[in-house]
């Protein structure tokens, strides 16, 4: 999932760097295929070498020390919406059909609202990133057709006057990549070495498309393994 | 300059009453004013309007703690571990009592400070449209955009009754250097009718005067400042210490009821008089272990003429 | 990252064609980029539209030498002495061409280049209510505030084509460290399509990176980057040269008639090669004479962990 | 005029200090009153200590140097916004009997446009300091009784919804002390030593109200003096 997550991103990139996982993917990609990629951290941080040491916040020491920049969270934010972060990163609880996140409020099997943490900056990475990509433990309650609140806003009318395409180009699953059709359906791309398709679908909560071209995903590389490992050495983020 | 040096004790006492709106953990993770937090729940503040983007547990502790009346952020939870469960257990089930909460984006609530900053009564800005959270928020709303007549979204300004910032370093006039990520820092000070500044260490002015550049706070626009060493712990303060993981564990785990949170909030808040008994609690190999070890200082600058 | 260190020449050449809006003199009397002004005039730039604050005499050097169409500005003259000839021929008797001229405050221009900054097409703000600097500029109108309904002015945004900075050092990638008063620095940077650093020194990634509070300017937004001693005289540096107040003294009384104005042109500016040339005909002793003698160095900061 | 300037300053006050005139003025008040007062300088800088050598331009080196802190643009400007500043100054090329100024476009006699440098901060400083005060040379013709350009606004029906109060507290000029009554009309409050009233009033462009109270400038101290001469040495502002 992290090597997955990492491979979106392109070399040269400006990329918004959310909490958690995607502070892996982006020390992975930098140690890998992405070495000029420039990393933006909504604290105010900017950072074009990886951190040195493993961080379980951005905030921590390691990604300050040796950072290009340390900015304000709005000066940070005002580089999304200048348009100039060509891809950025958030983790969902929720994702649905039309691509919306919800990671501020679920239900429960009861019908109980379960409060979530919230958006962070997860709904302006979705609402003013050029692309981004969303990261999700795939599980069948997590995919419902529609999300009753929309954290993070995918397809939809809104679009018109939002600087970014809308909707995420691909959300990264623990057993898949799904990606969107030009009218923001969501049809599966490929699932991950261990599942299957069957086992995707049955695990989504509506009628997934399946793209006539589905594949499964490339494994992670003996290259990128060793980033993550040298970086996450107890697995705390990578098990 | 007026000297405000005192004890956090005063400062919490004279410039964070009830029903106050007080904004904290401005730099996301790192720098949260934990021993002013503490101080807060110590003296039974109630009814608190707070404001932050984030600030980790420090907001799940004062809303355990029952001094919250309105959350206004824009995540709420242990970042390293998931969850914070006083908050869930206020949304979900008003324990120990209701709380309002005001959801917003990390942009929008920098947005608001930043419009309480510059005073002026809302700001513009393209995120959040589509998004429940503009639905369910009245401080954002549609409005049609002057010259280009687009559509976009107006984001009330927030100004804190009080701004508490945790600093490096401050001389006794609350003139304090920052440095590492700011966050929202600057526009919670600038917007702020109070500020308190809980700083590692005081300083003379002479050394806060060698770089006004990385003066961030400037102390005509402070009503106190305290001297607090490790007052920002288990959350790190780049040069001083590092972040404690460990304890952000241990917190998850040992507040998953109320009856725990109530044991662990006894523990290391409401039985300890202040910070000096917290660093005891904590015992001296785990201080030490956290102290900054590799140092990498700043190439200086001349100021000279 | 990219190297992106060049000679200025190439910097102007590569990134300030005609018809150009260009924003510089971003910290109004200091650390003026003369050096890059004057390649502008040497290569014959046409039809700019220059942005500034201020600009001391830059602006009216450019004017004079023919290189603007229009003048965005709140403030155009001689800081120390008054009025600038050049600006004043150009407004009032189309002298050596007409010049649009498009007032702002101060305040109004640092809002724009903010907007531009935010990436939004206005910002709203109480000032210059009833002044005819709004009733003259059409990117300053009154409209209605959300939420309040109060009548307010919305600027518009002013995004720069090129954004002309001196630092006092860069890496070679444009990571450059600026201190001292930053005026409309940080806005006018973030909001410019492209950005060319002149740098008093080029250091080594290592120096910048050892304080990221002071990387003002991040390299991935920078285009060009050249190094070039003295680059701002005779305005000042801090830390690298004082102000020469001498030469703005001497600069308004041989300028005060057209043909004065081209001698010293002439003398100054066009019969140079560069920056090199520039100093001798300065004079080592005068260039010695402002050199910065009592420094002032910052107290260092601890970015370890 | 520079030590009448300095007197407007109180102690504690954070004023907003021009270019110019003004900046010796801080420096007085500084060294005699109000030691207490912090000055805000629109090119970023405060400083709570005055600077140690006379100053051309608010960004020489000596402004810089043990200053408070070193700010943007928009930090000092948002200071005046939010009501923070409780005096400005500022100079001025015209002023009305309403107080309006002009510092961007006046008339020769001949009715010819002549074109003076423009607002810099000072429209921001009329509209948005608590209290601010013009400085004027002396002269009929910058006096008239309607200013053709208004640079800062003066008493008008612009003033509902504003912070100011409007209009200015005082105009220094070289002969005198120039006030406002609640109506927004100008009235001399003093003549400076040296002047009469008649030399006043025949050197104001209309019939300028005078006040009953009307007295002598109370002429500079020797402190203030001392303190002006110990500055500006050369006497390149003072003479």
């Amino acid at each position: 999932m992290v090597a997955t997550a990492a491979r979106e991103i392109r070399d040269g990139d400006v990329v918004f760097v959310g909490m958690r996982l995607p502070l892996i993917a982006f020390v992975v990609a930098k140690h890998t295929h992405a070495p000029d990629a420039v990393g933006v951290f909504e604290n105010g941080i900017l950072r074009s070498t990886p951190a040195r040491e493993l961080l379980f916040t951005m905030s921590d020491g390691p990604n300050i020390t040796g950072a290009l920049s340390c900015l304000s969270m709005l000066e940070c934010m005002a580089l999304l919406q200048r348009g100039r972060v060509s891809l950025g990163f958030l983790g969902a609880a929720e994702v649905d059909r039309r691509g919306n996140l919800n990671s501020t409020e679920v239900r429960d099997a009861s019908g109980k609202a379960i409060r979530l943490p919230g958006s962070g900056g997860a709904c302006d990475i979705a609402a003013l990133a050029k692309r981004f990509v969303a990261l999700l433990d795939h599980q069948r309650f997590r995919l419902p057709e529609k999300v009753h609140y929309v954290t993070s806003p995918g397809f939809g009318p809104w679009r018109a006057g939002r600087l970014a395409q809308g909707g995420p180009a691909a959300v990264i699953t623990t057993k898949a990549v799904l990606r969107f059709s030009a009218g923001g359906e969501a049809y599966l791309h490929s699932y991950h070495p261990g599942t299957t398709v069957q086992d995707v679908l049955a695990n989504t909560g509506w009628d997934l498309q399946v793209s006539p071209e589905v594949r499964e995903t490339k494994p992670p590389t003996r290259q990128e393994l060793r980033a993550i490992r040298a970086y996450d050495r107890d697995g705390f983020w990578t098990r | 300059m007026t000297e405000k040096l005192c004890a956090l004790q005063e400062a919490v006492a004279r410039f964070v009453p009830d029903g106050a709106s007080v904004a904290l953990g401005l730099q996301l993770e790192s720098m949260i004013p934990f021993a002013a937090g503490h101080e807060i729940i110590r003296q039974g503040k109630r009814d608190l309007a707070l404001v932050g983007p984030i600030s980790d547990i420090l907001l799940d502790q004062l809303i355990g703690a029952g001094c919250a009346k309105r959350v206004t952020a824009a995540w709420v939870g242990n970042v390293m571990m998931g969850s914070a469960y006083n908050f869930r257990r206020a949304i979900e089930d008003g324990i120990p009592h209701a709380v309002e909460m005001v959801d917003h984006t990390n942009f929008t609530l920098a947005l608001a400070l930043h419009a309480g900053a510059l005073g002026v009564p809302f700001l513009p800005t393209y995120t959040a449209g589509g998004s429940s959270v503009i639905a369910r928020n009245p401080g954002l709303a549609e409005f049609e955009a002057p010259f280009t007549g687009e559509k976009m979204q107006a984001v009330r300004a927030i100004s804190p009754d009080v701004t508490i910032v945790q600093a490096q370093r401050s001389d006794a006039s609350g003139n304090a250097h920052v440095w590492g990520n700011l966050g929202v820092l600057p526009d919670a000070v600038h917007a702020a009718k109070h500020v308190i500044v809980v700083a590692e260490e005081i300083v003379s002015a002479k050394v806060i005067a060698s770089d006004p550049n990385r003066t961030v706070i400037p102390g005509f626009l402070v009503s106190a400042v305290a001297e607090v060493p490790f007052g920002a712990h288990p959350s790190p303060v780049q040069g001083y210490y590092n972040r404690d993981n460990e304890y952000f564990g241990e917190y998850h785990k040992a507040t998953r009821t109320r009856a725990q949170f109530e044991r662990w909030l006894k523990e290391w808040v409401t039985c300890l008089k202040g910070r000096e008994e917290y660093l005891s609690r904590l015992g001296n190999d785990r201080v030490q272990s956290l102290k900054v070890r590799k140092h990498a200082w700043s190439a200086r600058a001349d100021f000279g003429n």
